[in-house]
């Protein structure tokens, strides 16, 4: 009882005093934070945006012969033993003869007098609607390629490819940055936290020497610490979405970038944030005072 | 209370501040420690109060050996001694009250308790209307009386003042005597270094005289009132 | 001469005292240089890439009649004056047919016995190839189709239009987060300086009052700021070149990546990223010694 | 050398150190300035010598208004100004000899002309030993000289010594007052403040004391040797 409200004194002279740098650092972790999560936000909002530009990627399995029923249910079985997929469409002669019709349009006539089991029939198979499934397009199209009865498997070979050296560079980027952004501000925030506590070392000296226990001197900073993280992380996450909503209703109701549909980093996402950034703050205050605690 | 028993203190590279010094001080003793600028007194004084370590030798304060203190019985042993440091070690932004306050704080003293206690010794020292005033906006005199009210706040059972009356007149210096000797008679052991002859020339207290890091002289036989 | 000296000494004495800290404030400015000019260089790489992404864009306009001679030389006209394009191809009803003809393949049969005719002659517009011209694809195809004779206008319509949301997005994110990282390099970059300075105002204060001229406090405070954006911004860029160095061999090596072909920042980036984060440095020293310097 | 006329100095909100002060000291004169712990005689100094600004009054030193100095003037004049503060106000990571340099290096002399001097001033004031010692491990009292030495060095006309000898046993303030003298000697104006009579008690120099801020008291008349 009298231990806490002693360390809450403590914690209120310290912040009335130092207020300046105090306001200063929690700017610091508070923008460190917002570059943070908002490379974050941006990786989230990419993937989740790619997802929705593969969604019409399918495979196209061209067979040598109508498959029969037996034959279909072992295709999907093959099919399913390589990976899950969204859906698999069987697609007959006749069907794959009206959509080219549909597709020449104006000049259909072309095909008038043609027999209607020119083209093969097929099996459309749509992947799941995920990065890592649509890495994997290229081995699965080998793999059913190598199976019996099929003539030549396609799909947009060109654009998928694209698609997945973008993926991994994107990939790549946000590996890279992330690391760095952490090592970053892991960095700035705790050589923050030393410049600020080193400049009262006299106080804790003084402390040590008039006979406060390591916990006594300890606690405060820490508290403080805590505060930092937690303030800090709140601003530049409330900033970052005040951002965000500011890009989506800019944007997104301008109507040529509807398709967008932003989303926010998910409640865990932001509670990780706020988490991992007391924890920091804490962390780093607490690894400076050891320095002064230790030459007890 | 205190016993010092051949404690050397050679500072790296080289420099040896101490020699095999020995020194008793019983219970509730007054005594004064004098001699040259340079001599070893503070030096004396950082390893009576846990500063700084011997190179060798052994410090007894209160029954316990220093040099095997660590945290929590470490912290209780100091609250109990009390030093009014030569350089003072006020923290500036802080008003004189808060200065003193630190000391009586750190052992979770009530708040009513402490305000009584410091204005009572702010008052004795003449410093009543400097109360509020951040110590970083004192003159030096009034510093030095903040650090000596700091290190008797507490009511400790050992004071050390280290050259408490090196920026004062000499009206203010019988003040700070004053104060001293009631915490004496109060039963506080106190060692006083000090340069002031005046201030101990008179008395029957015991003076050690430190020459080069070596005790050399003594006057005065121990006292306990 | 003799001021030279003095500075350069007293310069010395700075950095051997606090070389801790200044190791600290290197690495802080070093850092930050680093993830500024990384997500400069992602971004100069992206636009690169996009740039090749495109280079198989191109709008086909459909003629109602095979133009003659003169009208080919009206229709040039008219196309290079809503914009600059890199080429333009006449593709007459013949060679129409005989690209169809060899798309089709193994299938070529179905056109036997057709006049070679029936395909609309067209002419095929390959824009420059940057990304503010295909930005404009859509308003350029609008443009043609409302001339005179032309049957419709047709490009990736589909592609084009994924490809420009997604280069749009990207302008957004590189504004964002650039304006982002300048303002956190900054602040953090000055308030580091600052803590540093402060924890010196003891020395700084002793001088003016032993007499030393405003210049003789300034210079070597301000040469150090100099010595860290220096220092600093080319350990960082000289991070991040080895970073790069690393990846191309990694990844452009291994094949499939091949067709990214990355490129380092160009000497004058990185001449400017230098300079400005000197000049950051010195303002730095330069604000916080005001502090001092003016309660003379 | 020093003009104060009717000089107040008020800090606020309402601390009225100094009440209209008016003094000469003429040049190469020694003279003595006493006073109670909080008298005001710190913040005439820190008046005197451009630390702080008048609350109202004037004050020309050498012949100059100190309150309209500016830039390179200012510094040329406080180059001419040695203050030995009571808080020393040493750079506690630098050796003794570079602290007493500094006040040297400001008006670029010469490296081994500095070298000299500091020398031959760390042994006026038996610091020979300490040369290269950093001051934050230097005791009080050799602290205090340093400060002193520094205040010197630069050969200035205006020396302004505060309690110079607070932390000083008699032997080591006789050298500090024989240095002193021997500035005097040299031409250099010297103002000291101290509590400690034994050092002026004997002097034929005038002795001023200040009481709450006001000049209250002179005994001795201006000497110029
Ligand atoms: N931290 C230190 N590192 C190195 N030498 C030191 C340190 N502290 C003190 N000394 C040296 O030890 C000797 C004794 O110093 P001490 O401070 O004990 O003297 P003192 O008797 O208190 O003198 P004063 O009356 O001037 O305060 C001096 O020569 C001093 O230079
Ligand atoms: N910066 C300041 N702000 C407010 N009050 C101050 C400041 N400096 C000094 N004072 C007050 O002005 C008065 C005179 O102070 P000064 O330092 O001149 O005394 P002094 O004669 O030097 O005393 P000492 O002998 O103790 O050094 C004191 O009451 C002090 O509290
Ligand atoms: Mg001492
Ligand atoms: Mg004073």
């Amino acid at each position: 009882m009298s231990f806490l409200f002693t360390v809450l004194r403590q914690l209120g002279r310290n912040l009335r005093q130092t207020w300046g740098v105090q306001i200063m650092t929690l700017l610091t972790v508070a923008l460190s934070v917002l570059i943070f999560s908002f490379s974050y936000l941006v990786y989230t909002n990419i993937v989740h945006f790619g997802d929705r530009l593969s969604e019409n990627i399918r495979l196209i399995v061209y067979l040598d012969e109508e498959p029969g029923p037996e034959l279909r249910k072992q295709l999907e079985r093959k099919i399913l033993q390589f990976d899950d997929v969204e859906e698999i469409n069987f697609v007959s002669r006749e069907q794959a003869y009206n959509r080219f019709k549909a597709q020449l349009g104006e000049n259909a006539a072309v095909l008038d007098g043609m027999p209607k089991n020119f083209l093969s029939p097929s099996v459309e198979v749509v992947p799941l609607n995920t990065l890592t499934h649509l890495n994997r397009l290229k081995d699965f199209s080998d793999y059913l390629s190598k199976m019996g009865g099929i003539q030549k498997v396609q799909f947009g070979q060109n654009w998928v490819e694209k698609f997945n050296y973008t993926s991994q560079l994107i990939t790549i980027i946000v590996i890279a940055s992330g690391a760095l952004l952490i090592l970053t501000t892991i960095f700035i925030v705790a050589h923050t936290i030393r410049l600020t506590i080193l400049g009262r070392h006299n106080e804790l000296e003084l402390l040590k020497l008039v006979g406060a226990t390591n916990n006594y001197i300890r606690a405060p900073f820490l508290l403080e610490g805590l505060l930092q993280g937690l303030l800090g992380s709140s601003i530049g996450l409330g900033t970052l979405y005040a951002l965000f909503l500011w890009v989506k209703i800019h944007f997104t109701t301008s109507g040529f970038m509807a398709i967008f549909d932003f989303t926010f980093l998910n409640p865990w996402g932001t509670v990780i944030i706020i988490l991992s950034s007391i924890l920091l703050c804490t962390i780093g205050s607490w690894v400076t005072m050891q320095r002064f605690v230790k030459v007890c | 209370m205190i016993e010092v028993i051949k404690v050397a203190k050679i500072y790296p590279p080289d420099i040896n501040a101490l020699h095999e010094i020995s020194l008793t001080v019983s219970r509730g003793e007054m005594c004064f420690l004098t001699g040259k600028s340079g001599a070893g007194k503070t030096t004396l004084f950082k390893l009576i109060c846990n500063m700084d370590q011997a190179t060798s030798g052994l410090i007894e304060v209160d029954g316990q050996k220093m040099n095997l203190l660590r945290g929590r019985k470490l912290s209780q042993l100091r609250q109990k001694i009390g030093v009014a440091y030569q350089d003072f070690k006020l923290l500036p932004k802080r008003t004189a009250a808060e200065n003193i306050a630190v000391s009586m704080e750190v052992s979770y003293k009530k708040p009513q308790i402490i305000r009584d206690r410091v204005c009572s010794l702010l008052d004795q020292l003449g410093l009543a209307d400097k109360y509020n005033i951040p110590t970083g906006e004192l003159s030096h005199g009034e510093q030095q009386r903040v650090t000596l009210a700091r290190a008797v706040a507490n009511f400790p059972t050992l004071i050390l003042a280290d050259e408490p009356t090196g920026n004062l007149d000499a009206v203010t210096t019988k003040r700070v005597m004053r104060l001293l000797s009631n915490c004496n008679k109060d039963g506080a052991t106190i060692l006083i270094a000090t340069h002031d002859e005046t201030i101990f020339r008179k008395s029957s207290h015991r003076v050690l005289e430190i020459t080069n890091g070596r005790l050399k002289k003594m006057t005065g036989v121990p006292t306990v009132p």
